[in-house]
């Protein structure tokens, strides 16, 4: 059997490579269609693959573990490119073909008359490659290769409009705020190597508890001595922190909505970001044995969730709420695995994928009705023209609000509770934190699901001659995501979650001394009676609250917002300007960074080693051959004088120094004999 | 394996002598002649690689292909030549540069033809030569030598400041190589021999290592360049025609480490023992002080230029790195690591770096700037022209995929087994690469076409093309493939490891 | 000690007092001709010292050759070229330390070797004298032409040599010869070696550049 | 008894004279002359002194060649002043500077 | 009756053989030169060049002889002066043939520079075959005397005059100061001969080392001033930026050849044992010479002077192999004269033939574009200029390995290192010209018009750097065993 995944693992991954490699190659001979068939046909296959792995890893018990081929040999350490094919790999690429295929075919819409038609796919499906080449990666070097493949499809997508200038600065900065994640990445790689020797998933973990045992310390500084499980976890947590836009490495997101929309839900909703959940997923059994770690990591994960989340009420731009909404929902799953609840992060990864994608495909079904206008204020009653979108989108805000018995409420709940019921140091921050969240979360998707569907029409005449619901290649992935959006939550989250013997199967790591979800799995009686027992906890009643305050600003009493926002306006500023971070990193990093550049290259390098050392010393020759030219002063008597010198400086030095120990001795001594 | 046939001979004399043909060429009336020759020349260097490959024994770290015969024997100077897995991918590299060379100069030159396709190939079996010597003298002369093309080609093609910069070069290195040559002198009055491999045995005293060491430095840091020895470079590349910059970064500045790994770690490992904190400073401030200074930079080519000082700075790093590294684990085999990870760099450096070059000149060539700001929006006249830049843009940047990334991943894991802040300070590239070249790429390549100039271009021509899908071939290989280099290394560094870790006190 | 030796003791002090006197003289004559003849006077006594030393023929020769030929030659060439001695007048004083400074470190260190240490009679005997029969002449020309024969005829070739070359340099230049004037050199003005050429400027500008100047 | 090195040390004398002449002398190049000539008789005091008192004829063979050239010399050596002269109308030591540097 | 008391054996007149044609030769040159017209010119020119050649054959013809002494042991055969002797005859002939349309552009007196010439080449012939002090100093006169003339040819130029007069008194008070050594040599040693002032100061009682001491510095500096070592080099810029370039070209190459040959002569064959003394001097101005040498180069705008401190530093470099005091070292030092006589003769041979067109060329600028006038004569001169600076491939290259080599053989490591420093200071203003001639556009684009016979040989003597660079190994050989 193993031979079998390993095979298909292998078409799985292939397929979209080579569906990139045609329509990026050519695109000449394809033509469009030929572009977008051959890619969506070779999606489809990969998807199939996909399914096929999943059923004979999830129902017949396979996996397989092993090395395709050798990348390189040094020394005594191998880099291999490998799968691991297991459950939770089994589950990631389920979701990462399906939403990719549904995002091809999305963009045959939305793409239409682009003229880096063909170029999209290209991307598209190199992205698809590079996101499978990571979750099947069978050791760091692979998770690396597909972390950073995935990395630069991101940059070339934000900045697919390249002559958009806030793209192409949107891009760029997505790539450096996420070399800076790759920085801790690759020390935490280097670390693992250090003191496992290996970079392979399975020696790694295997020799995890040994090394814990052992209480091997690393001095970083002198005379500290931490644990070095810690440091690889807080190393690759850098990491994941850039990748899945944590605090505070999230500011590349909301730049990155400067991308066309379908990059947005298949990159920036439903697989780029959560790769570094799969990252904490796949590390559990280091992050396991490090307590420091996974605090940082609970602590981290339910700021972002709460904070961000903020920041999304107040935007006007519909993509960038439903951005901010991501980075709050990533705070979430992030939160889930510090508190240990790996299980119910990827949970929430799945179903946040589904939704998440849901909602911005249906976003995008709005901004192409809408003449690439994303402005909520100039939308409004929307319902009308687009019902399909309409229902669609309302479908993942209920999702995305954990209203039962939507799917986003069995893994949000499950990760509130989880973090509830944490022992980890900073639980109860991290609960209040992720509790608050639920309500804001409700009130800035409802907030923009009511200014722009409903309320009054502030859309521009011109446009609303032409608004009408889209095609059917935009609709078709709206339904066919609005069905796991609703129902996934239900169908998985005992199976994932609760039951004794999880899908995950052994792929995720959890202590028993943390194992949060073992404990709620106890009250856990049936999706139906979960949903019910809803109505009794905090975190429904908050997301309810969202949707009424939503629904009463936005749609009942518009005017109010703007008292509010008067009544607390310093709020409202800080908010607006993101917390500073924006500001804060132009400033010190981005201009700093130029400015220390500009420094050391006029000050030190151009004026002071070039110009006064390098050009110096060879000034310095020219100035003393001007000067002892000056000897050569063209009277006969200065040239018998130098020479009657010569012989007088000659004559006085040898008849003076006694010549056999002398000076002579000195000049021609041995110092340079080898001994 | 010794084959009967002087295949490195071949490889020296063919291209100078082809260079001499091309002499008699005569004056841009018959410029065409000049370039198909060259052209010829160096397609038959390269099919001489195949071989070379091919026949190379990767399971031995001696010298393979080896010629010696008595070439001044009143000196004591042997014509001696071989290869080991440190020098063949050297060689290899060298000869297909110079393709890329003469196809990227196929049109962008348009005087004196003869002389710069003439010149071009004395440097390619000169270098040749740098790599496969095997009698320090006979490097020497290569070493040097090559000093007079390469300086007239700056000095004849360049641009502006081309006099001050050819100047500027050449004393350089000249002043670097010229304390080498007392210490070549000095192993050879004592081991008797000019052979390099006569050095490795000699015992020398501490003092000694360390003058020799300091003179070997001088050399081959002024070659690498590392820093502050580094100010040349920027000028040279930056006035030097495409075809100079392509060979200067692709292969000179390697001559400098593989200088370090030919002689300054085999003939005085203690003294590269005791001085490896100053070369791992040294190389740290290239990555992280050199990335700052290129980010400031308002000039591609010398942008480029001060990238290649940064990523160089890898390359020494890698091979001064194995005594930390060997020191924190007591295992010689760890030290693999850094080494062959060095040597990836060398290699990878030199397609990406110099692909980078190649697609300066051929802007330079259609818009005369190498200003940034004068650019902009180039992506959408020459979209074939731009993703080939940015795929050597992205191996600039260490992505994995791209060779790029391969000597950097080595080296930064490798280094973290040696030190914690080595690691962390070289690992920063990581965001500094990053940072200054796509900023480059961003204000060059993407933005509104601004310029009718600009809007007016063409894309890239077949020749332009071709010599692209061959640098764009190597870094996807290398970095999807490493092993297929990496295998011809291991003898040889595991060797030279050895060496270097004996004490010859 | 004999008579002899008193009066050749007399004779050499006087001799040498005559010479140093004559050479300091030399030097310090303000008119050349003065100091020719102080010259020749300090060839005269130092021939009178050769004789002292039994070389009678070099003695005469210095005399028949310096004092009869060079030192005319001198005097000849001194009275043919008309030289302004006026200007000339100060420097001597203002260098005289100088020259007494180099002159005494010259006589201490050279004076260290030839001291009596080294060449004085303990080391070196005065020789006997020689037989009245001795023939300084023929002895040296029974060496001349046959142990010396070869430098006797480089010394020939070198007579030929000044021949020639004092031949061709004081013959009277030739008209037509090219010149250097070294005067019209130095006074050369940048518009004799340089001629400017107006020229009409390309007009074509390639676009690129046009741009850039706007900038 | 004149010992040998009286009459070294009147060479010794005559050819320091002649070499402080020879820097005082910013005159005439006339005197730079005669102060060589003087140089000249110094040493060959010295041959001829050696000569005697080491009763070996080979040094007085030696002054009679130097005495040889130095009467060539001073042939080439007076032409070459009376071209000078001829082109600089000068014989001043201090005015032949036009080479230098 | 005997008149000859003793009778001398009669000398090998076989050993001279090569200066007896000579002389004789120049004896019929000045005399046919006298009666041939001006427009006939050529007809001594041959006559010249037909007897350098002859003279050259018998060198070469007798160059396996053994070492031999003649004429009262007064004239050596050996190895070494015969290698040097090749070497200036050869340098002789292409000087002459460089020369012959610069003086007939000039109208300087043909018949007379050769005889001049060839008169030099003898004493320098003599100079270095010398195994006494008599012929040593005839031959140093006799070296001089015409060179002194010859600078002062031009005959209406102050300038030519001046360098004469500073060239004529500067030479006559080094003549005398090597005089004046060579006398209180001769006081101790009681004897002129070289060989026996060997063996007389190796056994000499330490009472007279003063005095010996005191002789060899006078010895040193009539050397040091006859090959232009500072601090006794000042003569040099001035006759070389003042005489005539084809004069240049006489006095830059072979006369630097018979200094060492006097060197040799002097301190290694007669005063062998006061080697560590001399070592140290020649230490000193090698020292001062290679830095003076180079660093003053770089300030010079003329190409001439250029080449006149070039040509000290090259002198300093040549100590070097000297002063190792040991048969290898003095190897090297022949090799380094040998060569650099090629590379000098070469370089002011491409402003002699620039000068042909009747404009005398001197400084820098003048060669500026030169690549684009006469590609060739360009590139030949480049080669010359890149192996003064010691570049490799190049003879220079190989020159300054041998001294170096030499230098580290007796552990003077730091000697080596200081004169290749400097050899970096120095390769500036080498690389400076060919800048000019390179990355110039010449102001002047009429090409360059020379005789073939002066281009071929132009290219013989640029390729002989080259070749000399690739195979330096027979000449070097040959100069290693002369010792």
């Amino acid at each position: 059997m193993s031979e079998t995944i390993r095979t298909l693992s292998l078409i799985m991954v292939c397929a979209p490579l080579l569906g990139s490699i045609l329509a990026g190659l050519f695109s000449k001979i394809l033509g469009r269609k030929g572009s977008h068939r051959a890619t969506i046909g070779l999606m489809l296959v990969s998807l199939g693959c996909a399914i096929a792995i999943w059923i004979l890893v999830i129902f017949h018990g396979g996996s397989y573990v092993g090395t395709i081929y050798v990348w390189g040999l040094s020394g005594r350490y191998h880099f291999d490119i490998g799968f691991m094919i297991d459950n939770l790999t089994a589950w990631l690429m389920i979701v990462v073909t399906f939403v990719s295929t549904l995002v091809h075919i999305y963009s045959i819409g939305y793409m239409a008359d682009d003229d880096g038609y063909t170029r999209f796919f290209c991307y598209m499906s190199l992205f698809t490659f590079a996101m499978l080449m990571l979750i099947t990666a069978n050791n760091f070097l692979q998770l690396y290769f597909g972390w950073e493949g995935v990395g630069l499809v991101s940059y070339l997508l934000i900045g697919f409009w390249y002559q958009k200038e806030t793209a192409v600065f949107g891009s760029l900065k997505a790539f450096l705020v996420n070399r800076v994640g790759d920085f801790g990445f690759i020390i935490g790689i280097a670390a693992v190597l250090t003191y496992f020797n290996t970079i392979d998933y399975q020696t790694v973990f295997a020799n995890a508890q040994r090394l814990f045992d052992a209480n091997t310390t690393i001095s970083v500084f002198p005379g500290t001595h931490w644990s070095v499980l810690t440091v690889i976890c807080i190393t690759l947590f850098i990491g994941a922190m850039g990748k899945s836009a944590q605090m505070p490495l999230h500011v590349w997101l909301p730049e990155s909505m400067e991308g066309p929309t379908p990059i947005s839900a298949l990159i920036h909703a439903a697989t780029m970001v959560t790769a570094g959940i799969f990252m904490l997923a796949r590390m559990s059994p280091l992050f396991e044995l490090s307590q420091t770690a996974l605090t940082l990591v609970l602590v981290i994960g339910a700021t972002g969730a709460l904070f961000t989340g903020m920041v999304g009420v107040v935007q006007h731009d519909i993509k960038r709420v439903i951005a901010y909404s991501t980075l709050s929902q990533l705070g979430y799953m992030t939160a889930a695995c510090g508190a240990s609840a790996f299980a119910a992060g990827i949970f929430h990864l799945m179903t946040h994928a589904c939704f998440k994608a849901l909602l911005f495909l249906a976003a995008g079904s709005v901004i192409t009705a809408m003449h690439h206008e994303q402005d909520l204020r100039k939308m409004g009653g929307l319902y009308k023209y687009m019902p399909i979108t309409y229902i669609t989108f309302l479908v993942g805000a209920l999702a995305l609000s954990a209203i039962p018995p939507f799917a986003g409420f069995y893994s949000k709940d499950a990760i509130i509770e989880a973090v509830h019921n944490s022992t980890i140091p900073g639980h109860t921050y991290s609960y209040y934190c992720v509790l608050f969240g639920s309500f804001v979360t409700a009130l800035y998707i409802f907030r923009a699901f009511f200014l722009a569907f409903h309320g009054k029409e502030r859309i521009p005449a011109d446009t609303k001659k032409h608004l009408r619901e889209s095609p059917w290649v935009m609709w078709v992935p709206l339904i066919a995501l609005a069905i796991p959006s609703t129902v996934i939550g239900a169908l998985l989250a005992y199976p994932l979650l609760y039951k004794a013997n999880s899908l995950f199967g052994n792929s995720i790591f959890v202590l028993p001394k943390y194992d949060v979800l073992k404990g709620m799995a106890a009250n856990y009686h049936g999706w139906f009676s979960y949903a019910l027992h809803a109505f009794i906890t905090w975190p429904f009643w908050f997301a309810v609250s969202g949707i009424f305050t939503a629904w009463f600003c936005c749609w009942y009493m518009p005017n109010i917002r703007e008292v509010i926002t008067r009544r607390i306006a310093w709020f409202y500023y800080i908010l607006v300007k993101k917390y500073g971070f924006d500001d804060f990193n132009q400033i010190v990093f981005a201009h700093g960074g130029r400015r220390l550049g500009q420094f050391f290259y006029y000050v030190t390098d151009a004026k002071f080693i070039d110009d006064y050392l390098v050009n110096g010393s060879g000034r310095a020759i020219q100035w003393g051959a001007r000067m002892v030219r000056r000897i050569q002063s063209g009277y006969l008597y200065h040239y018998a004088f130098a020479m009657i010198i010569g012989l007088l400086v000659f004559l006085g030095w040898l008849e003076i120094t006694d010549t056999h120990i002398g000076l002579f001795k000195l000049l021609t001594s041995n110092y340079f004999t080898v001994e | 394996m010794t084959t009967t046939f002087p295949l490195l001979s071949v490889l020296i004399w063919l291209p100078i002598i082809s260079a001499g043909v091309i002499m008699m060429t005569g004056g841009d009336e018959n410029a065409n002649w000049a370039r198909w020759i060259a052209m010829v020349a160096s397609v038959i260097g390269l099919l001489l690689c195949i071989p070379l490959y091919t026949h190379f024994d990767v399971n031995t770290p001696k010298m393979q292909f080896v010629e010696n015969f008595v070439w001044i024997k009143a000196y004591g100077v042997h014509y001696g030549l071989g290869v080991d897995g440190i020098s063949m991918p050297m060689v290899i590299l060298t000869t297909i540069t110079t393709l890329v060379v003469v196809l990227a100069s196929w049109t962008t030159i348009k005087t004196k033809v003869a002389q710069y396709m003439a010149a071009f190939l004395v440097m390619q079996g000169m270098m040749v030569g740098v790599f496969a010597a095997t009698d320090a003298i006979l490097f020497y002369v290569f070493w040097e030598g090559m000093l007079i093309p390469i300086y007239l080609s700056i000095g004849i093609w360049g641009s502006a400041n081309r006099s001050y910069a050819s100047i500027k070069f050449f004393l350089f290195t000249f002043f670097g190589s010229a304390l080498m040559l007392v210490a070549l002198l000095y192993l050879r009055i004592h081991s008797g021999s000019f052979a390099i491999e006569s050095f490795y045995p000699l015992k020398l005293s501490m003092i000694v290592q360390i003058f020799i060491f300091i003179a070997f430095l001088l050399a081959f840091a002024v070659k690498v360049p590392m820093w502050p020895v580094h100010t040349w470079l920027p000028d040279a590349h930056t006035e030097a025609p495409a075809g100079g910059s392509v060979v200067l970064a692709a292969l000179m500045l390697k001559m400098g480490v593989y200088g370090f790994l030919r002689f300054s770690l085999p003939i005085v490992p203690n003294a590269c023992q005791q001085l490896d904190w100053l070369m791992i400073v040294l190389s740290l401030i290239a990555i992280v002080y050199i990335g700052f200074v290129a980010i400031a930079q308002t000039d591609t080519k010398r942008l480029i230029a001060y990238s290649s000082v940064a990523h160089m700075g890898f390359a020494t790093l890698g091979c001064f790195m194995i005594y930390l590294i060997v020191k924190a684990t007591g295992n010689i085999a760890d030290a693999y690591v850094s080494l062959e990870g060095a040597m990836v760099q060398m290699i990878s450096h030199a397609f990406s770096t110099g692909a980078l070059f190649v697609g300066v000149g051929v802007l330079y060539d259609r818009l005369h700037t190498r200003n940034i700001s004068d650019f902009g929006g180039i992506t959408k006249p020459m979209p074939i022209f731009a993703s080939f830049m940015m795929l050597f843009a992205m191996s600039n940047v260490g992505l994995p995929g791209t060779s790029g990334f391969v000597g950097e991943f080595m080296i930064i894991l490798s280094s973290f087994q040696g030190n914690f802040w080595v690691a962390v300070f070289a690992a920063s590239t990581l965001v500094i690469a990053s940072a200054y070249t796509l900023w480059m790429f961003k204000r060059v390549f993407f933005g509104q076409v601004v310029r009718t100039e600009i809007a007016a271009l063409k894309d890239i021509s077949a020749l332009d093309t071709m010599a692209f899908t061959i640098l764009a071939a190597v870094v996807l290989l290398i970095g999807v493939y490493p092993q297929g280099l990496l295998r011809v290394l291991h003898a040889s560094v595991g060797h030279l490891l050895q060496l270097a870790h004996v004490s010859k006190l | 000690m004999t008579i002899n030796m008193i009066l050749e003791q007399i004779v050499f002090y006087a001799a040498a007092v005559t010479i140093v006197f004559a050479g300091i003289m030399v030097i310090g004559s303000r008119n050349p001709v003065r100091g020719a003849l102080f010259l020749v006077l300090a060839f005269v006594a130092s021939a009178i010292l050769w004789i002292l030393l039994e070389a009678e023929f070099l003695a005469l020769a210095l005399i028949f050759v310096y004092v009869g030929a060079v030192m005319t030659l001198f005097l000849f060439v001194v009275m043919m070229l008309d030289i302004n001695l006026e200007p000339m007048k100060t420097r001597f004083v203002r260098y005289l330390p100088l020259g007494l400074l180099v002159m005494a470190l010259v006589l201490v260190l050279v004076i260290f070797a030839v001291a009596p240490q080294h060449f004085g009679t303990a080391k070196y005997a005065v020789p006997q004298h020689a037989s009245a029969s001795y023939s300084n002449v023929k002895e040296l020309g029974s060496v001349l032409y046959t142990t010396y024969m070869y430098p006797f005829e480089l010394a020939s070739v070198l007579l030929l040599v000044a021949i020639i070359a004092a031949i061709s340099l004081a013959l009277p230049s030739s008209r037509k010869r090219r010149l250097q004037r070294p005067g019209e050199q130095v006074q050369v003005k940048r518009e004799d070696r340089l001629r400017m050429v107006k020229m009409q400027a390309e007009k074509k500008i390639l676009p690129s550049r046009k741009w850039l100047k706007k900038r | 008894m004149i010992s040998l090195s009286s009459y070294l040390i009147l060479g010794a004398v005559l050819f320091g004279l002649s070499i402080a002449g020879i820097v005082l002398n910013r005159r005439n190049i006339i005197t730079l002359l005669m102060c060589v000539e003087l140089m000249l008789l110094a040493v060959n005091t010295n041959f001829i002194a050696f000569a005697h008192y080491l009763n070996d004829i080979a040094g007085e063979v030696f002054v009679f060649f130097i005495l040889t050239v130095a009467a060539a010399e001073t042939a080439i050596g007076l032409a070459i002043i009376v071209l000078v002269y001829r082109n600089r109308n000068t014989i001043d030591v201090a005015a032949l500077d036009s080479l230098k540097g | 009756m005997v008149f000859f008391p003793n009778p001398i054996p009669v000398p090998q007149l076989s050993l001279v053989l090569p200066e007896i044609v000579l002389l004789a030769l120049t004896c019929v040159v000045l005399l046919t030169d006298l009666f041939i017209p001006a427009r006939s010119k050529i007809i001594s020119y041959l006559l010249v060049q037909a007897s350098l050649i002859a003279v050259a054959v018998i060198l070469i013809l007798q160059f396996h002889w053994p070492t031999t002494y003649t004429f009262s042991d007064m004239f050596v055969f050996d190895k070494i002066g015969s290698l040097m002797k090749i070497f200036m005859v050869g340098v002789v002939f292409f000087v002459f043939l460089y020369s012959r349309g610069y003086l007939r552009q000039t109208r300087l007196p043909q018949g007379e520079m050769y005889v001049l010439g060839m008169l030099s080449l003898l004493g320098m012939m003599v100079l270095v075959s010398a195994n006494n002090f008599i012929p040593l100093y005839l031959g140093l006169e006799l070296l001089s005397l015409p060179m002194t003339a010859m600078v002062a040819m031009n005959r209406g130029s102050g300038i030519a005059a001046e360098a004469a007069i500073k060239l004529f008194v500067m030479s006559a008070l080094a003549s005398a100061i090597l005089l004046y050594g060579l006398s209180l040599l001769y006081g101790t040693t009681k004897s002129l001969d070289i060989n026996q002032v060997a063996q007389a100061v190796a056994t000499m009682p330490n009472s007279q080392y003063p005095v010996v001491i005191l002789s060899l510095v006078f010895v040193v500096i009539g050397f040091a001033f006859k090959i232009g070592a500072v601090p006794f080099h000042m003569w040099v810029p001035d006759i070389y930026a003042g005489s005539p370039n084809s004069v240049v070209l006489f006095v830059s190459a072979a006369p630097k050849i018979a200094g060492l040959g006097m060197a040799i002569r002097l301190l290694v064959q007669a005063l062998p044992s006061m080697n560590i003394e001399w070592q140290a001097l020649l230490i000193v101005i090698a020292i001062l010479s290679i830095a003076l040498g180079n660093l003053v180069a770089i300030a010079q705008r003329s190409f001439k002077r250029m080449l006149a401190y070039s040509s000290i530093a090259h002198m300093g470099y040549m100590l070097l192999g000297l002063l190792a005091a040991n048969p290898t070292g003095y190897g090297a030092a022949l090799f380094y004269i040998l060569v650099y006589s090629i590379m000098a003769l070469g370089s002011f041979a491409v402003i002699v033939l620039m000068s042909n067109s009747g404009i005398e060329i001197e400084n820098i600028s003048d060669l500026q574009g030169l690549n684009s006038r006469d590609p060739w004569l360009a590139f030949l001169l480049m080669m010359l200029l890149f192996s003064m600076a010691g570049i490799p491939p190049l003879a220079g290259f190989f020159a300054k390995i041998g001294v170096l080599e030499a230098l580290i053989g007796v552990h003077l490591v730091w000697l080596a290192a200081y004169a290749l420093i400097f050899a970096i200071v120095g390769s500036y203003y080498y690389i400076r010209v060919v800048k000019v001639m390179y990355f110039e556009e010449p102001k002047i684009t009429d090409p360059i018009q020379y005789s073939m016979e002066a281009r071929l040989a132009m290219s013989v003597n640029g390729l002989a750097v080259l070749v000399l660079g690739i195979f330096p190994g027979v000449l070097f050989t040959l100069c290693q065993r002369a010792f």
